[in-house]
């Protein structure tokens, strides 16, 4: 597609700078029976934020925007690991918490979509409290596990292949199939594009938004899991904190428009990669953390003009014209 | 006086403390409200407690409605040195004295606080920087060092990089060849020091300036499938439990304390401050510094 | 059916008002000492900057766009205001407009880009947001002190009300402000013209309105108070710091949107964003006197508050809609 | 008689967007003191011609004279500097401003620099008596309807100072009364020497008012006429290049009506419409006439369930209903095409087939998406029988003309196949000859066995395809009457004029 054309080609130049600071940057080996590389970090690392975009997403698209994902994923993340540290399965750990986080989400579009509070409202009641329930479960502390079946989930390898890795994937499959195959992806774009005429045309939009924030807050508990597995502890002061930005960031990047309608799994995750290459590029090019807001405003900055056409055509035009004025001058 | 505030304490016998912590950022940080909490309870302090959430704004705003509720003495750990000078002044007209704990305020006029109580970032900083010295003294090859510095900006980043800056770089031999912030947590230290690994195959030391980044980075060496504390030596900051277990365990090589238990000292300050007793200007914590063997005696009784 | 349409209009700033004077009355019911004229003025001396600061994000919103670089340019604002004042030792009458022209600079900046090249405001602003902050940075990473003499002074000045009560002179700024922006919002053809921009961007411009002029306009408003809300923030902390004001942004929104202006823009007063920094600032007020919370317990207690706030909002201007 | 010199000429413009030839080599010319009719069908090229005229879009080839000088406007603002006013098609007006402020807003009466609201207000009043229109002034816009916003719109622009007034289907949701009232400013202002530029689909209304007509066809210039030199039959052909048979009055022997599907008993909505009661046969045609803002919407909204009624019931099919929403509604067979297509029809964003589907696919749960091959036969075959132009489904709505985007709104509601198909202004601006087409859909519709609810502003319309026709006035069902040989405009007129009292 040629929307997702400059995003594209933002990321290669990403990339392509690590290279001259890395060499070996995109070697790829097999490591202890599991696959070791930069790219592979990039793409590990960059899951959880992979998955909360893609939640935030659809949230956006229908022309809302949801706070308080970070707090969920810190919620998410400390249930299991409290359940886990107390005995009980990884399993029950699991589904408590993710439960739990479809829960909060369902909750934030109750508040939205049935008492018609402004999302970004209703959503930072939750991001704000969430964060003290985050806490309240861990106890302020951070709460270590160790549990070789919960390091699966964000630090374990499946045929060699990191299982983050793999459950983005599967929930992208998913997320893509519900809205591209299945018609939710119309409808959501139908609310978000034009309210009132969905409900004219009979579409129920009260549950689709609900189902949305559930979704957004389901993928941000599964991302909550995958943060705490990583490093086998729950962290409820800092777990996902600033989180909801970056995703709001990466959708945007994306090319879904923060108005609603239009959406971009695909762009999505590509603004994600984009934003989670950057960091990589800071850390290993050696941007001193004083200046490393700098380099991400410049990078957003082109990110941001050369996707857009106006500036596209204006520089373009300019070059044109100064060609042709070079050329009636020789 | 009663929990709500009001009357001044001190003609009952019974004493108000308002306590202004900075945040609930860390493990370190809610251990220390705890300390504090549970001394207030067992010394008889009645306290007000409140949590700025790294604001320095609402730490004033606090420290102001202190003075509105006229409580017998406000104690509170500032989130930076500087800009305290107008709120303490309208402490010290309401005749209410400040005790600050953790971190010092860079305030000219040091009658406006009556004493302060906390650890020495700066030393801290040094305390890390000499057992490498020490360590290394007797090779002369060059020592790669990497550090994972706190969230940028915040006092313990700025001098524990100062203090260790300040004692390595007396040895050229020395080189801290990537720096960058871990924001104190396990998961950026874990997602940086993968990055450090990547870009700088021959990485001797790892300096962190707390306990959680150095576990994340741990996790992070071996997964490279390097040997923590053996490849690649670690020294942090902090002590806490699961810094100590590592430390037991040999994969951390040194631990500089930063007590968070400040709560017992603190107490018996605020009680002589409020019965107008003269207090040392500078309280400093009881602190040390843990080696691998420290750490295997010490490690059962830690309490956090 | 003219007294019933303006009734719609001032509606929610009418609910939210009565809402903040029950939360007021609640409190001085439970906490002792709560009820006096110089906790609700402490309100005001505390959150003066954060006033100014949500009257620039009123007009932002107010064309539907937003601005994330608020926070950031205030602690740049303290960052350079402190420097130059400390370092080499200028007066303050030279630093403060410069330190308001470099906001109002940064402002312009962005809009231009956000109107020019037609990209959301959002990624334009966050970059701005980045941009600030990591210029606080550069400059340094320790908090600078303010020891200027007559900055110091001034900060340090009370003026006196009647019967023991006492303002800063940060509050007479701010109100300033807030009545300069209203005049401009309501009898100006700039603060029409962002109510037409807000209400729709397409329709605006073909009524021949200057749209891109506008947005331009809104976005240097913004900067402007974000360097006026550093400036008085720095009268608030005598100091500079790169970590000041972080997330000030999102207050500063909440404090637009509980007054009742839509996100989406077109629609809201400017006195219901005086009533929303009220309220977050009564919200934090409640929470210092409660006394006994824990630092997550405040998290959740803040979150129930501002919940039961909404809430109470919605159902009583749904209510007297009907 | 002498051709005075143009006030505005345009050359060879050619204007192409992604995928369409929206204007190729058009020339135009407007002179002083004339009404000029822009004649095309749907997607000729009209409003281009308009916005490439303003500045709204550059153009990719010609040039535009403004008294002899060439001109290039970077936007409305620019245009209407230099003299040209001009209503666009979709009436673009801030809503959630005050009425007078649509009027005024840009060039607000000031005092000592401030606005001055109350003159503003009141200059608001004085303007729109003009016109005929009395209406709260400071209530914000959204508080009327479609209709009163239209003339809002007109009523700002004849107010702005202007050689050149551009008026783009300003009629499309007016009624008689209003036509004529706006015909009336229209003679003043041409009597002043303002050329005007006027564009409508409804051809007794040019006649009326026109002098001279440019015709476009598929992007392209045809001619221009003298209104007096080129009869009807003429012109149509020459809009759409071949003959179009005269209408009659589309049911011609009496029908009986036995079968009642909806029965709407003292329904009403306080504020909106008083409590009536009606009944909807199947296969009935009931047509619905009134005045601006007589209530006409506010019936078909009810009936919809798009509003909650304040009391009474509904039956369909002689069993109670709960029509409490849209969806309610829909799963009773009632269909409702509504008559703001931008702001309660058409998703500008989706695409022509998307927005086809929509309500058919909402009637499906998200769960069971309609098959692609169903989709491309039934959107295919509606582009084919509405004429939809450009016939691509995959274009998106947005970029629409004005009357192909109502076509597009009529197709979603027509594949649903309903009981009771509520068309609310179906035809608003749409060509003569999709029109006819519509109509006669109806017709057949009605003939297969479905209840159609038919509110138009234009009264013959009307009375070709009703059975009976309600009349409202003050948002009061006031008389049904059965459309017989007696019942002709004129006594439709009169009976909404007297309120049915005899
Ligand atoms: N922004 C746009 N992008 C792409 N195509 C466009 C755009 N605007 C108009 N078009 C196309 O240009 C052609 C001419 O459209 P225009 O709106 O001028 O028609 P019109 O004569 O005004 O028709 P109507 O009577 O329906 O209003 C149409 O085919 C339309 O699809
Ligand atoms: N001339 C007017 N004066 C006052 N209010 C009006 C007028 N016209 C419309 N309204 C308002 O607009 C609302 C919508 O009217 P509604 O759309 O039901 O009427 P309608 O008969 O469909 O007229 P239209 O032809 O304008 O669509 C009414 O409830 C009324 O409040
Ligand atoms: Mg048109
Ligand atoms: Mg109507």
């Amino acid at each position: 597609m040629r929307r997702l054309l400059w995003p594209l080609v933002i990321l290669a130049a990403l990339l392509a700078v690590n290279v001259l600071f890395t060499p070996g940057f995109f070697a790829i080996q097999v490591r202890e029976g599991h696959l070791y590389g930069s790219l592979i970090d990039i793409l590990r690392f960059g899951a959880p934020l992979i998955l909360v975009a893609l939640g935030m997403t659809l949230v956006i698209a229908t022309g809302g925007i949801d706070l308080s994902v970070g707090s969920v994923v810190a919620i998410s993340g400390a249930l299991a690991c409290l359940q886990i540290s107390q005995d009980a399965g990884v399993f029950t750990a699991v589904v408590l918490a993710l439960g739990l986080s479809v829960a909060l989400g369902a909750w934030n579009g109750f508040l939205v979509a049935n008492a018609g509070i402004q999302p970004i409202i209703a959503t930072l009641i939750l991001m704000v409290a969430g964060r003290g329930l985050a806490q309240l479960i861990t106890d302020g502390q951070i709460i270590t596990v160790n549990d070789p079946a919960f390091k699966l989930i964000g630090g374990g390898y499946l045929l060699t292949v990191p299982f983050g890795i793999l459950l983005v994937l599967a929930v992208l499959a998913v997320t893509a199939f519900l809205t591209r195959r299945l018609a939710l992806g119309m409808l959501i774009e139908a609310v978000g594009g034009n309210a009132e005429a969905s409900r004219l045309a009979g579409i129920r939009a009260r549950g689709i938004i609900v189902m949305v924030y559930a979704f957004a807050a389901l993928c941000a508990g599964v991302a909550g899991l995958m943060i705490s597995s990583n490093v086998s502890s729950a962290d409820g002061n800092n777990a996902g904190l600033w989180i909801e930005l970056d995703a709001i960031l990466a959708v945007v990047i994306g090319g879904t428009s923060l108005a609603g309608g239009r959406f971009s799994l695909a762009g999505t995750v590509l603004g994600a990669l984009i934003i989670q290459t950057l960091t990589t590029t800071i850390y290993s090019i050696g941007v001193p953390p004083e200046t490393t807001l700098l380099f991400k405003a410049l990078v957003v900055t082109v990110v941001c003009l050369l996707q857009s056409a106006a500036f596209r055509e204006k520089v373009f035009k300019r070059r044109a014209r100064t060609a042709a004025a070079q050329e009636v001058a020789a | 006086s009663g929990g709500s505030g009001g009357a001044s304490g001190s003609d009952d016998g019974s004493i108000t403390m308002g306590f202004s912590q900075v945040g609930a950022e860390s493990g370190w940080r809610t251990a220390n409200t705890k300390s504090v909490q549970e001394a207030a309870k067992e010394s008889g302090i009645t306290l007000k407690f409140s949590d700025a959430q790294q604001k320095q704004e609402n730490q004033i705003k606090a420290i102001r409605s202190y003075i509105q509720q006229k409580v017998d003495v406000i104690a509170f750990s500032p989130v930076v040195e500087s800009g305290w000078d107008t709120v303490l002044k309208e402490a010290r007209d309401a005749k209410i004295p400040v005790i600050l704990t953790d971190r010092a305020v860079d305030s000219k006029d040091t009658a406006l606080y009556k004493t302060f109580l906390g650890s020495d970032f700066v030393e801290e900083g040094r305390k890390a920087g000499q057992w490498l010295v020490q360590s290394f003294n007797n090779s002369t090859d060059p020592v790669n060092i990497v550090e994972l510095q706190g969230t940028t900006g915040s006092a313990p980043a700025n001098d524990r990089k100062a203090g260790f800056a300040e004692v390595i770089g007396a040895d050229p031999k020395f080189k801290v060849i990537a720096s960058q912030t871990g924001d104190f947590t396990r998961a950026k230290g874990k997602e940086v020091m993968e990055a450090f690994l990547k870009s700088n195959p021959d990485i001797d030391v790892l300096y962190a300036h707390n306990d959680d980044m150095g576990l994340g980075a741990i996790e992070a060496i071996e997964g490279a499938g390097k040997v923590p504390g053996k490849d690649i030596k670690i020294i942090t900051v902090d002590a806490v439990k699961d810094g100590m277990q590592a430390l037991a365990d040999g994969k951390i090589n040194y631990i500089v304390e930063c007590s968070p238990l400040l709560g017992p000292q603190l107490m018996d300050l605020a009680k002589k401050v409020v019965k107008g007793e003269t207090v040392p200007a500078r309280v400093v914590t009881e602190e040390t510094t843990f080696t691998q063997e420290q750490a295997k005696t010490a490690l059962p009784n830690r309490k956090y | 059916m003219s007294a019933l349409a303006s009734r719609q209009r001032y509606l929610p700033a009418l609910v939210t008002g009565c809402l903040f004077a029950a939360m007021f009355v609640a409190g001085g019911i439970r906490y002792e000492g709560f009820a006096s004229g110089q906790v609700i003025l402490n309100v005001f001396v505390d959150n003066a900057f954060l006033l100014v600061v949500a009257v620039g994000m009123t007009f932002v919103i107010l064309t539907g766009g937003i601005d994330l670089s608020v926070g950031s340019v205030v602690a740049l604002s303290t960052m350079i205001a402190a420097t130059l004042m400390s370092g080499p030792g200028w007066p303050p009458y030279v630093v403060v407009p410069l330190v308001l022209l470099i906001g109002s600079g940064l402002g312009l900046v962005m809009g231009y880009i956000i109107h020019a090249f037609d990209i959301q405001p959002f990624i334009v602003t966050l970059a701005g947001m980045f941009l600030a902050r990591g210029l606080c940075y550069t400059i340094g990473t320790e908090s600078v002190p303010i020891e200027d003499a007559t900055f110091t002074a001034f900060a340090q000045t009370r003026i006196d009300l009647f019967a023991d009560l006492w303002i800063s002179p940060s509050v007479v700024v701010a109100v300033a402000v807030v009545a300069v922006a209203a005049y401009v919002l309501h009898y100006t053809r700039l603060g029409r013209a962002v109510y037409a921009t807000g209400g729709s961007e397409q329709s605006a411009l073909l009524m021949g309105l200057p749209v891109g002029r506008t947005k331009i306009a809104v976005y240097t408003i913004s900067g402007f108070c974000s360097a006026l809300g550093g400036v008085l923030l720095s009268f608030y902390m005598l100091s500079g710091y790169g970590l000041h004001a972080v997330g000030m942004e999102l207050d500063a929104i909440a404090a637009v949107v509980i007054g009742g202006t839509l996100l989406t823009g077109g629609s809201g007063l400017l006195f219901g964003t005086v009533l929303g920094v009220l309220v977050l600032g009564l919200i934090q007020t409640i929470i210092s006197f409660e006394g006994t919370l824990s630092s997550w317990w405040t998290k959740i207690f803040i979150g129930l508050l501002l919940f039961v706030f909404i809430v109470l909002q919605r159902l009583f201007s749904a209510r007297s809609r009907r | 008689m002498a051709v005075p010199e143009p006030i505005l000429r345009m050359k060879g413009i050619g204007k192409q967007f992604p995928g369409v030839k929206a204007l190729d080599d058009v020339d135009f010319r407007l002179l002083p003191g004339e009404v000029h009719a822009l004649m095309g069908e749907n997607g000729a090229g009209k409003s281009t011609l308009i916005k490439v005229l303003t500045g709204v879009h550059p153009v990719d080839t010609g040039t535009i004279d403004l008294d002899g000088v060439p001109v290039a406007f970077a936007g409305p603002l620019e245009a209407q500097r230099a003299g040209i006013s001009t209503v666009y098609q979709e009436v673009n007006l801030c809503t959630n401003l005050s009425v007078a402020e649509n009027i005024f807003i840009g060039r607000e009466p000031r005092k000592r620099g401030r606005i001055d609201w109350k003159r503003m207000r009141a200059r608001a009043a004085e303007l729109l008596a003009r016109l005929d229109l009395d209406l709260d002034v400071s209530a914000p816009l959204e508080a009327y309807s479609l209709a009163v916003r239209q003339m809002v719109a007109i009523a700002r622009a004849v107010d702005i100072e202007a050689r050149v007034l551009i008026l783009d289907e300003p009629t499309s949701s007016l009624d008689a009364g209003e036509v004529a009232q706006l015909f009336k400013v229209m003679r003043t202002l041409k009597g002043e020497g303002i050329a005007i530029l006027f564009v409508s689909h409804f051809l007794d209304q040019i006649y009326e008012i026109a002098d001279r007509m440019t015709i476009l066809r598929n992007g392209r210039r045809v001619g221009e006429y003298l209104v007096s030199e080129l009869s009807q039959v003429e012109l149509v052909g020459k809009m759409i290049g071949q003959e179009l048979k005269e209408l009659e009055r589309l049911h011609g022997e009496a029908k009986r009506f036995d079968a009642p599907l909806v029965e709407a008993r003292e329904l009403g909505r306080p504020g909106a419409i008083e409590p009536f009661t009606l009944t909807i046969h199947e296969g009935e045609v009931v047509g619905l006439a009134g005045l601006l803002g007589s209530g006409r919407t506010e019936v078909a909204r009810l009936l919809f369930g798009a509003d909650h009624a304040g009391g009474g019931e509904v039956a369909v099919g002689g069993t109670p209903a709960a029509l409490r929403t849209p969806r309610a509604a829909m799963g009773h067979g009632i269909a409702f095409c509504s008559e703001d297509r931008k702001a309660d029809g058409l998703v500008p964003d989706l695409t022509v087939r998307e927005n086809i589907i929509l309500a058919l696919q909402a009637t499906r749960g998200w769960t069971r998406p309609v098959p692609r091959e169903q989709q491309d036969a039934l959107v295919g075959k509606y582009i084919k029988a509405l004429k939809i132009s450009p016939p691509h489904p995959e274009h998106l709505v947005r970029n629409l003309s004005g009357g192909n985007q109502q076509k597009v709104l009529l197709a979603r509601w027509l594949i649903l196949e309903p009981r009771l198909l509520i068309l609310d202004e179906p035809t608003r601006g749409i060509d003569v000859g999709a029109k006819a087409e519509i109509q006669r859909l109806v017709v057949e519709l009605s003939d297969g066995g479905m209840a159609v609810l038919f509110i138009s502003a234009e009264l013959e319309e009307v009375l070709r395809l009703s059975h009976k026709v309600g009349v409202l006035r003050d948002r009061r069902l006031v008389a049904q009457l059965p459309n017989d040989e007696e019942l002709t405009t004129e006594v439709l007129m009169e009976t909404i004029a007297s309120g049915g009292r005899p």
